[in-house]
């Protein structure tokens, strides 16, 4: 019953949000504040906003909220009431973001947001991998968010507001704009997963597969993006920040795409991906130009789309086959059994898969198209940012490619070489039952599962040709051949029933391990100094007081023999010593 | 004159007051305290304190060491040499009551070293008596509600239980 | 500046909430003892009740905000003044100089709702939950005074009314944990009740020793005339005055190193104890800090703030690295205590205007996300008779999922969740930390302010771990008790105030920093 | 001399309670045939009225300043050995109640059988004689007699049930109070040899023109007499004796010695401290803050692990007595009285609560008080009420405040090292009492606490209770005694 | 006559006094050691007045005083110290210890 309410009331809101952006479309850009506070010389308070950027991300919020409470009415049966009602919040904090005229607003958004994706990535808490993914998710965002909570008030104290309309770069001091601009960089590295707060992301695959669509779609990890190009003039004006941007964004890309070229997990190669592509949108935008900031939100949403799908398909797969890693799926796959079984699945999720590695013609492409052609245009304006940008994206690009056409060959195509082994999986999970499952029940999903498959992937190759199509015709051809090159390694590989993943690759470069040695075990020492000095210190102190007072106590009863001459033996040495006390305190 | 007289008391009052407190036999103890208090009376006698002295001797003597005596009879006091009639805390006792001395000495030498009394006969029994029942009226009143109170209470703690045989 | 507004019926009500809860209590014990166990919850609630309804009556948009000086120049100019009301002033030992001085202004009437609130709330809950060994009629009959003594306190425009209503609480408490606390333990009970009372009193005898030193100084008790015309110098017997009042109020707040009672205390107190003691009594510290040493001692302060800011800021993170290191429940969120009890420390250590507010508003939301959670964490002590975690075992969410859940909304919720009530007060306070009082060292609060950041990571990770621990994991290993029973009618009543509240202060801070005008 | 209306005016308090004392001690004696309870009531109502008597007159002329047995002085002004005034009120006052209520906790079936009931009484009185003559005297000599006549008597009522306990502990007293004594006298003998008079007044005049080395006898001199004061009220080093003297006697003679002898102690320690013995910033007052504070840390820290009620509060007693000290040692006389007042009443209160246990209890331990909130809810809390402000913490204000103003006192002087000791010892204070609050909390024991409490004792406990909370309300009266 | 051979005889009598009241071990000893203690007061008081000669002859008054005030002490104090002995048969002061702090074993009452 409770389960129901909420499960209309998630779709209605998801709905009523592209509804409101539908409505707002065309306006002219206004704000409004309310439920202000003076606080000294400054104000607390919310403001929300309404423009190009709030009706753009407001929309692409909506559908993909609506795919995904649709796709989990047939997704997901159990703890229903608390999952929707959850994904609704969510996306509610998303919408508020977008709206946010004022940066707390934005800010109670941007965390609750955090705090729903914990609890939606530990839906199911029963899994040890669930729980653990949620906690770091949350704290790795959290620890970020401090210091996007200390950038809001370098910024909001510089500027004498709070105010995102207000906030006027040439009104604020140029260092404490440079320290506001790159505290906040901290919060949207942490939230979008970029290097080096990247390795929540991966770590939050237990979760529900639409919950992983809606984050890594369109809200969550969307945001950081989304918070830059809505403070674009602010970080704009503070080159130290964008260079440091461009930095991070490239190395990300490149990371988190070798690290996906390594990943055995379907879920976990898209987990990547995100990581990466968003890099490419934060490299966009780190160019600072006009062009890069349009490129990057063409990008956001196309990669709203192709994500949502891969994701959304990923979880056909689990909730069909029960599984999305590799050497499962492998299994059904050496007999060619689940292209069979899933057609619908197989065909969006190629789409997807298309679009993600920018196949010409899919919305991916066009994309990244434009991306590369902002860099483009930016280096040759003479920015080393722009070189930096420009050759970071190609070669991710072809490592996009790279792991797409892997992921798409293993998951559904047999290899002639392996004859119908599973391939180079089985050392990634000794217990697996190597057996033949039954793949007689196997089928494609329900409709309400599937009609968004079909929604997104029209998107995903649509929204391509909604920017109008004006391409540099040498960056796209240069594009392509990137992609053929990335593809045919691929292709080789996998005809050769060969998936050489090097140790640094599959242990994602070990920065997991090193963060858990420079700071989980860490506090963990600290935590028991601090358990261990309050009970063998302080409380010794404490217990100390204690003690010598029952020994003080003791010691006078001893004293106390009932032998009158002893008393009177203290009394006169006590008044020898009160002589001699006085005269020493007088003299 | 007086000086030799009193310097004779006092050496008098300090080998017997030695003895008092030193002697292993309680009952040579109390004799001994006798001959102090007597040279003391001398002492006073020195001092023309006359009245004083004459108190010293019939109180003290007369009345007060006489109930000692009868207090160490009742007691059953042996009369012969007791080893253990100093506890062994004696020469810590010892030490405390010369530092003392020694304390209190030196400060009166410091004090009163140049000073000296006039040899002038101020100590009758009239002036004493005039002193007390005009200025000292309070206090005297007082005493003798205090022996009164101590009279009773000898009496009262002396008496058996009602009941005791 | 401080003004006082003539209001009899302000007065009238204040005189009313102090006296009632006393003469109750009185009564109470003057019943049968039967008649008094059966009827003593439902009278507890009844006057309570009355009490909550009188404390709003106080609570009018009116009032405002007591000036503070410091270095003889007003913190925030232009600001206005607004007056005390509800002030009763009687001569009381005129050969002290003591008076009985009672009114209140906005930074008390929220702390008097609070307590009035709280109190109601336990009472209520201890309608149908009750601790094991019974005695009713003598636990609302405590509960009832220690009700009044803290309105007392949060209305005393004297020092030594003060003083006097910060003890009256003491021996109440000790009872209530000594009597009803953890029926496991009894020689820890008594140890945690000995210790929290012993401190206590030592430190607010400092304290005293402090106001006598402003006595000699300012030649009055009176708050009012001693915030118009404070003691000013920050050197000598100021600097001693307030030396002696900080740190006998910072055995209250808890401050580090001063908070080793607290755990104990919470740990071993019976749920309503522990509810009262976090959620009120700890609260007469930082009220203490802020209706007292900063306006009386001004300069003195300023002195001493940025050391009082340095523990607090050692607080925040010794606390929070505690608490990761817990296995009891209870004793995990008393440790929660001393960390969030420092971010308001730490607020007041900064001296602005937004350090202040933070406080004041973080000593609400608090008191009001602290109770939830000791009264979440007394359900499931009192279901599983157990605090411990490890044989409390896991997967909450499946054997008791509304408390779980609750359990989890109070966590976010104190971990200080942005959009809920505990996050305006922190986020105050680290605004006033990144911006404090210009007379104070701003570097080194920029080091606070970036410790008590972590600080808040921390309080995250261990809350995080709370449930984890608690509430999740596999419910085939640990499998439903057999009367394990979830969430009853009188817990959701109980608890429905302090959950709306958690909320509405969360998405409506204004509702309260209205009240402590435009600083 | 003649005696003048004043000089009688002055002393009718104590002259009427030493004709008290002999008409209580001849009726006993003469009236030997009737039984046991009419005369034990006639003697009883009768010390009684003559108290009670001497409170009326002290209230009648409580802001009178009457000099008594004055004679002109060689310079400054008159001599006297006798002054009533307003603080000589107090102290009396405070004497008398304590006095008025020891003699309400003797009443039949309550003082034991076989203390005999006339010289009880008459002891009783003679001792108050003492006490009030030296709250108002002011000059060594009367000082020193009245003090002995507090004394004797109060040595021969621990003995007066002539058992074995009791002859041991009049014993230790005794010889303690002796020793005393003689120090004391010595000490006068200097101060009277550095000054040349025995008047207080004189001698505080002439103290100030003293060169050095008289000076550091003058000292020695004070010093002995302060400690010969000590040893009377038990202050650390000097209280040897008084737990055992408690614990041997019977429990009203206890309550007496912790009532109005240690009262009468204190009353002539503060004569000597502020009428010029020991000067506002004298070496003296720095001895008595020493002692202020080594009493109160001993005296709290040992009664931290006793078992027996009565050895519990005699050392709290010792401790309560290093709070007296403290503002004694500046001279606040108002501090000193209103904190003896507080005292006197609930230390009867607790000693009369105690003696209830003890008549059934005999063995004392606070082991015996378990469970008596339920089983004795009125005894109970009056006690807890009474222990409670022996600590000084709410509800017990008129022990709060009376610290209060100890500590007020002792910070205006700027004396800040013995108020943080102060401070600390307000903590293990209250460790000493929650231990027996604890204990009367506790669940009923096996055989909690349950009795017929005799009806005077109710009467009593319950007027001890009264005037406790009614101090407690309105803790300016407590002030109001020496102003 | 110089003043300080009073005074040092008084000195010299008061710590023999003391030395008795701490090391003798019967009670009526320690009463007599005390006895020398009270001589010494007066030996003082009767010096100081022959040196002052203030006319009203304050020290030998309160010499005569003292006297008398030793007098009602020896009086009760032998009769408390003959109790003593009825109670305990002997009257060595630091053998009666009936009222020592009980440590671990419970006092009797008699």
């Amino acid at each position: 019953m409770i389960a129901t309410v909420w499960r209309v009331a998630g779709v209605g809101f998801s709905l009523l949000l592209v509804l409101i952006a539908a409505l707002l479309y065309g306006d002219s850009a206004s704000q409004h504040a309310f439920l202000n506070s003076q606080i000294g010389e400054v104000t607390i308070g919310f403001a929300v906003r309404t423009d190009d950027l709030t009706v753009l991300l407001l929309a692409v919020v909506g559908v993909v909220a609506t795919c995904v409470q649709i796709y989990s009415l047939g997704y997901l049966h159990e703890r229903a009431a608390s999952y929707h009602a959850l994904v609704t919040l969510f996306t509610a904090a998303m919408a508020a973001v977008v709206v946010a005229d004022s940066l707390f607003l934005l800010l109670i958004g941007w965390e609750v947001m955090g705090a729903c994706s914990y609890l939606l990535i530990s839906h199911y808490w029963e899994r040890r991998e669930a729980r653990s993914g949620a906690v770091k998710a949350f704290l790795m965002t959290r620890l970020a968010d401090v210091g996007f909570l200390f950038g809001i008030f370098v910024l909001g104290v510089g500027a004498g507001t709070f105010r995102i309309s207000a906030l006027d770069p040439a009104q604020i001091d140029p260092g404490v704009l440079t320290t506001g601009t790159l505290l906040l960089l901290v919060g949207v590295v942490g939230k979008s997963a970029q290097v080096p707060l990247q390795t929540w992301l991966p770590d939050a695959m237990p979760g529900p597969s639409p919950v992983s669509a809606l984050i890594h779609a369109a809200t969550m990890v969307a945001a950081g993006v989304f918070l830059i190009a809505r403070l674009y003039d602010v970080f704009a004006a503070s080159a130290t920040t964008m260079t440091v941007l461009a930095i991070v964004a490239c190395v990300t890309m490149l990371y988190a795409a070798l690290c996906a070229a390594a990943a055995v997990e379907v879920k976990r190669v898209l987990a990547w991906s995100t990581v990466s592509q968003l890099a490419i949108m934060f490299a966009a935008l780190s160019l600072g130009t006009h062009e890069g900031r349009h490129a990057a939100l063409f990008h956001l949403v196309t990669h709203a789309a192709f994500k949502g799908l891969l994701f959304l398909c990923a979880g056909v797969l689990l909730h069909q086959v029960g599984s999305a890693a590799f050497v499962v799926l492998r299994r059904y796959t050496r007999r060619g059994r689940l292209r069979k079984a899933l057609p619908v699945t197989f065909v969006t999720m190629t789409i997807g898969l298309a679009a993600l590695a920018g196949v010409p013609g899919f919305a991916g492409f066009f994309s990244k198209d434009s991306v590369l052609e902002a860099a483009w245009e930016h280096a040759h304006g003479g920015s080393v940012v722009g070189w930096f940008v420009l050759v970071s994206v190609g070669l991710t690009a072809g490592l996009t490619a790279f792991y797409c056409m892997r992921l798409w060959l293993w998951v559904f195509f047999r290899t002639p070489a392996l004859a119908g082994a599973v391939g180079a999986f089985e050392a990634d999970d000794p217990m697996a039952d190597l057996e033949d499952p039954d793949t007689s029940k196997l089928k494609d999903a329900s409709w309400l599962m599937l009609a968004p498959l079909v929604l997104l992937a029209l998107g995903a190759i649509a929204l391509g040709y909604v920017d109008g199509l004006h391409l540099n015709w040498v960056v796209a051809l240069a594009s392509t051949v990137v992609v053929i090159f990335g593809v045919l390694p691929a292709y080789s590989l996998w005809s050769r029933g060969a998936d050489p993943r090097p140790v640094l690759l599959e242990r994602e470069f070990g920065v997991d391990r090193a963060y858990h040695a420079l700071f989980v075990v860490p506090v963990r020492w600290l935590s028991k100094l601090s358990v261990l000095g309050d009970r063998d210190v302080v409380g010794a102190y404490v217990r100390a007081v204690g003690r010598s007072g029952a020994l003080a106590s003791q010691g006078f009863r001893l004293l106390q023999t009932g032998n009158v001459q002893t008393y009177l033996t203290a009394a006169v040495v006590g008044v020898v010593a009160l002589a001699v006390l006085a005269g020493v305190i007088a003299s | 004159m007086t000086t030799a007289l009193f310097a004779v008391a006092a050496v008098v009052a300090v080998v017997s007051a030695v003895l008092v407190v030193t002697s292993r036999r309680i009952v040579h103890a109390a004799l001994w305290l006798v001959v102090t208090l007597g040279a003391v009376a001398g002492c006073f006698g020195a001092l023309h304190a006359e009245f004083v002295a004459l108190v010293q001797i019939l109180v003290y003597v007369g009345a007060i060491v006489v109930l000692v005596l009868f207090a160490l009879m009742l007691t059953k006091a042996p009369t012969n040499p007791l080893p253990t009639l100093t506890t062994a805390r004696s020469p810590f006792a010892a030490a405390v009551a010369g530092v003392l001395a020694l304390l209190l000495g030196t400060g009166v030498v410091i004090a009163f070293g140049k000073e000296k009394i006039k040899p002038v006969p101020a100590g009758d029994a009239e002036t004493v008596g005039t002193a007390i029942f005009k200025t000292w009226v309070l206090p005297f009143e007082v005493l003798s509600v205090l022996l009164l109170a101590a009279l009773i209470g000898a009496i009262a703690l002396s008496q058996r239980k009602s009941g005791e045989s | 500046m401080i003004t006082v507004a003539n209001d009899d019926f302000a007065a009238g009500v204040l005189l009313a909430i102090l006296a009632l809860p006393v003469l109750a209590a009185l009564a109470l014990w003057a019943l049968p003892v039967q008649l008094g166990e059966r009827l003593a919850a439902l009278y507890g609630a009844v006057v309570s009740g009355l009490v909550l309804v009188g404390s709003l009556l106080l609570w009018t948009p009116a009032n405002g905000w007591i000036a503070y000086v410091s270095g003889g120049e007003t913190l925030a100019p232009g600001e206005q003044v607004k007056p005390l009301h509800g002030v009763t002033d009687v001569p009381w030992i005129p050969s002290l100089g003591v008076r009985f001085h009672v009114g209140v202004d906005s930074i008390s009437v929220p702390l008097i709702v609070l307590t009035a609130l709280l109190t109601f709330l336990c009472c209520v809950y201890s309608l149908k939950i009750t601790p094991r060994i019974g005695r009713m009629r003598s636990l609302v009959a405590l509960l009832l005074v220690i009700e009044a003594g803290v309105i007392g306190a949060f209305s005393a425009m004297d020092l030594v009314l003060f003083f006097v209503c910060f003890e009256i609480v003491l021996i109440p408490m000790w009872l209530i944990i000594d009597i009803w606390g953890d029926d496991h333990d009894a020689p820890g009970r008594k140890r945690a009740a000995t210790t929290f009372v012993l401190m206590t009193v030592f430190g607010s005898a400092l304290m005293l020793l402090g106001f006598l030193l402003v006595f000699r100084q300012a030649g009055t008790f009176d708050l009012v005339q001693l915030t118009n015309s404070p003691v000013l110098d920050g050197h000598g017997v100021p600097l001693a005055a307030a030396l002696l009042i900080a740190v006998g109020l910072a055995v209250k707040v808890p401050l580090w190193p001063l908070h080793i009672w607290l755990p104990d205390a919470h740990a071993k107190a019976p749920t309503v104890g522990s509810v009262i003691l976090a959620g009120v009594l700890l609260k007469l510290g930082t009220y203490g800090l802020i209706r007292i040493l900063v306006p009386v001692l001004p300069d003195a302060t300023v002195t001493i703030a940025p050391y009082l800011g340095g523990f607090s800021t050692v607080a925040i993170i010794a606390g929070s690295l505690a608490c990761l290191g817990q296995t009891d429940v209870k004793r995990l969120i008393a440790y929660s205590s001393v960390g969030h009890m420092g971010f308001i420390g730490l607020g007041i250590a900064t001296l602005s205007p937004a350090g202040m507010k933070g406080a004041l508003f973080a000593n609400i939301a608090h008191g009001i996300i602290t109770g939830l959670l000791f009264f979440l964490a007394g359900a499931i002590k009192d279901r599983h008779d157990t605090s411990d975690l490890a044989t409390i075992g896991r997967a909450l969410y499946a054997r008791l999922p509304r408390i779980a859940a609750l359990l989890t909304f109070a966590c976010l919720a104190s971990l200080g969740l942005p959009g809920l009530a505990g996050f305006w007060g922190e986020m105050l306070v680290l605004l006033g930390a990144y911006d404090p009082a210009d007379s104070l060292p701003r570097a080194t609060y920029l080091v606070f302010m970036v410790l008590a950041g972590l600080g808040t990571v921390l309080t995250a990770a261990y809350f995080l771990r709370l449930v984890r621990k608690l509430c999740q994991g596999d419910p085939a290993e640990h499998p439903a008790g057999a009367f394990a029973v979830d969430l009853s009618r009188i817990e959701l009543i109980t608890w429905t105030p302090l959950i709306t509240l958690t909320v509405l202060l969360g998405v409506w801070p204004g509702l309260l920093l209205h009240q402590w005008g435009s600083l | 001399m003649t005696l003048t209306w004043t000089d009688w005016q002055a002393i009718a308090v104590p002259l009427v309670l030493a004709i008290g004392a002999v008409a209580v001690l001849l009726i006993d004696a003469f009236w030997r045939s009737s039984p046991a309870q009419l005369r034990h009531t006639v003697v009883t109502l009768l010390t009684g009225a003559v108290i009670l008597f001497g409170l009326v007159f002290v209230w009648a002329q409580r802001d009178d300043f009457k000099p008594a047995f004055c004679r002109p002085a060689v310079e400054g002004p008159a001599e006297c050995s006798l002054v009533f005034e307003p603080l000589t009120a107090g102290l009396w006052g405070v004497l008398l109640l304590g006095g008025l209520g020891v003699v309400g906790l003797s009443a039949y079936r309550l003082l034991a059988a076989d203390i005999p009931v006339g010289e009880y009484h008459f002891l009783l009185l003679s001792a108050l004689v003492g006490a009030t003559t030296l709250a108002g005297a002011r000059d060594l000599a009367t000082v020193v007699i009245a003090l002995e006549v507090v004394s004797l008597p109060s040595f021969a009522l621990v003995a007066l049930r002539r058992d074995r306990r009791g002859s041991e502990a009049a014993m230790k007293a005794f010889l303690v109070s002796v020793l005393s004594t003689a120090v004391m006298l010595f000490g006068i003998s200097y101060l009277y040899g550095v000054t040349g008079s025995l008047y207080l007044t004189t001698i505080a005049n002439r103290l100030t023109g003293l060169d050095p080395s008289m000076q550091r006898v003058a000292f020695a001199a004070g010093l002995f007499v302060i400690v010969g004061f000590a040893f009377k009220i038990a202050a650390v080093p000097f209280h040897g004796w008084l737990p055992d003297t408690y614990a041997g006697a019977p429990v009203e003679v206890t309550a007496f010695l912790a009532v109005v002898s240690k009262s009468a102690g204190v009353a002539g320690l503060l004569v000597l401290v502020i009428t010029g013995l020991a000067p506002d910033g004298s070496d003296l007052r720095l001895v008595v803050a020493i002692l202020a504070a080594v009493t109160m840390t001993v005296g709290n820290l040992a009664a931290l692990r006793q078992r027996e009620a009565v050895r519990l509060l005699a050392w709290s007693s010792i401790g309560q007595v290093g709070f007296l000290l403290a503002p004694l040692a500046v001279g606040d006389a108002q501090a000193v009285v209103g904190y003896l007042a507080a005292y006197v009443v609930v230390t009867l209160g607790a000693f009369g609560a105690v003696a209830v246990v003890q008549r059934h209890r005999p063995s004392g331990l606070l082991a015996d008080y378990r469970g008596m909130v339920r089983s004795e809810p009125g005894l109970a809390v009056a006690l807890i009420f009474f222990l409670v402000v022996l600590a000084g913490l709410p509800p017990g204000l008129a022990g709060l405040f009376t610290k209060f103003a100890a500590f007020q006192a002792v910070i205006d002087a700027h004396l800040g090292w013995l108020a943080i000791v102060m401070a600390l010892n307000v903590m293990i204070g209250l460790a000493v009492y929650l231990r027996w609050i604890a204990e009367l909390f506790r669940l009923p024991a096996d055989d909690p606490f349950a009795v017929d409490i005799e009806t005077p004792a109710v009467a009593m406990i319950s007027l001890f209770a009264a005037a406790a909370v009614v101090v407690s309300i309105l803790p300016s009266t407590l002030f109001a005694l020496a102003t | 006559m110089p003043l300080v051979l009073p005074l040092l005889l008084a000195v010299v009598l008061f710590c023999l006094g003391v030395y008795g009241v701490l090391a003798r071990r019967n009670a009526v000893t320690i009463l007599m050691s005390l006895e020398l203690m009270l001589n010494a007061v007066n030996l003082n008081l009767i010096a100081f007045d022959a040196w002052r000669l203030d006319g009203l002859a304050t020290g030998q008054t309160l010499a005569v005083f003292v006297i008398t005030l030793a007098a009602a002490e020896i009086g009760l104090g032998l009769a408390i110290v003959l109790l003593l002995f009825r109670g305990h048969g002997h009257v060595d002061a630091d053998a009666a210890r009936d009222l020592a702090e009980a440590d671990e074993r419970e006092e009797s009452p008699t």
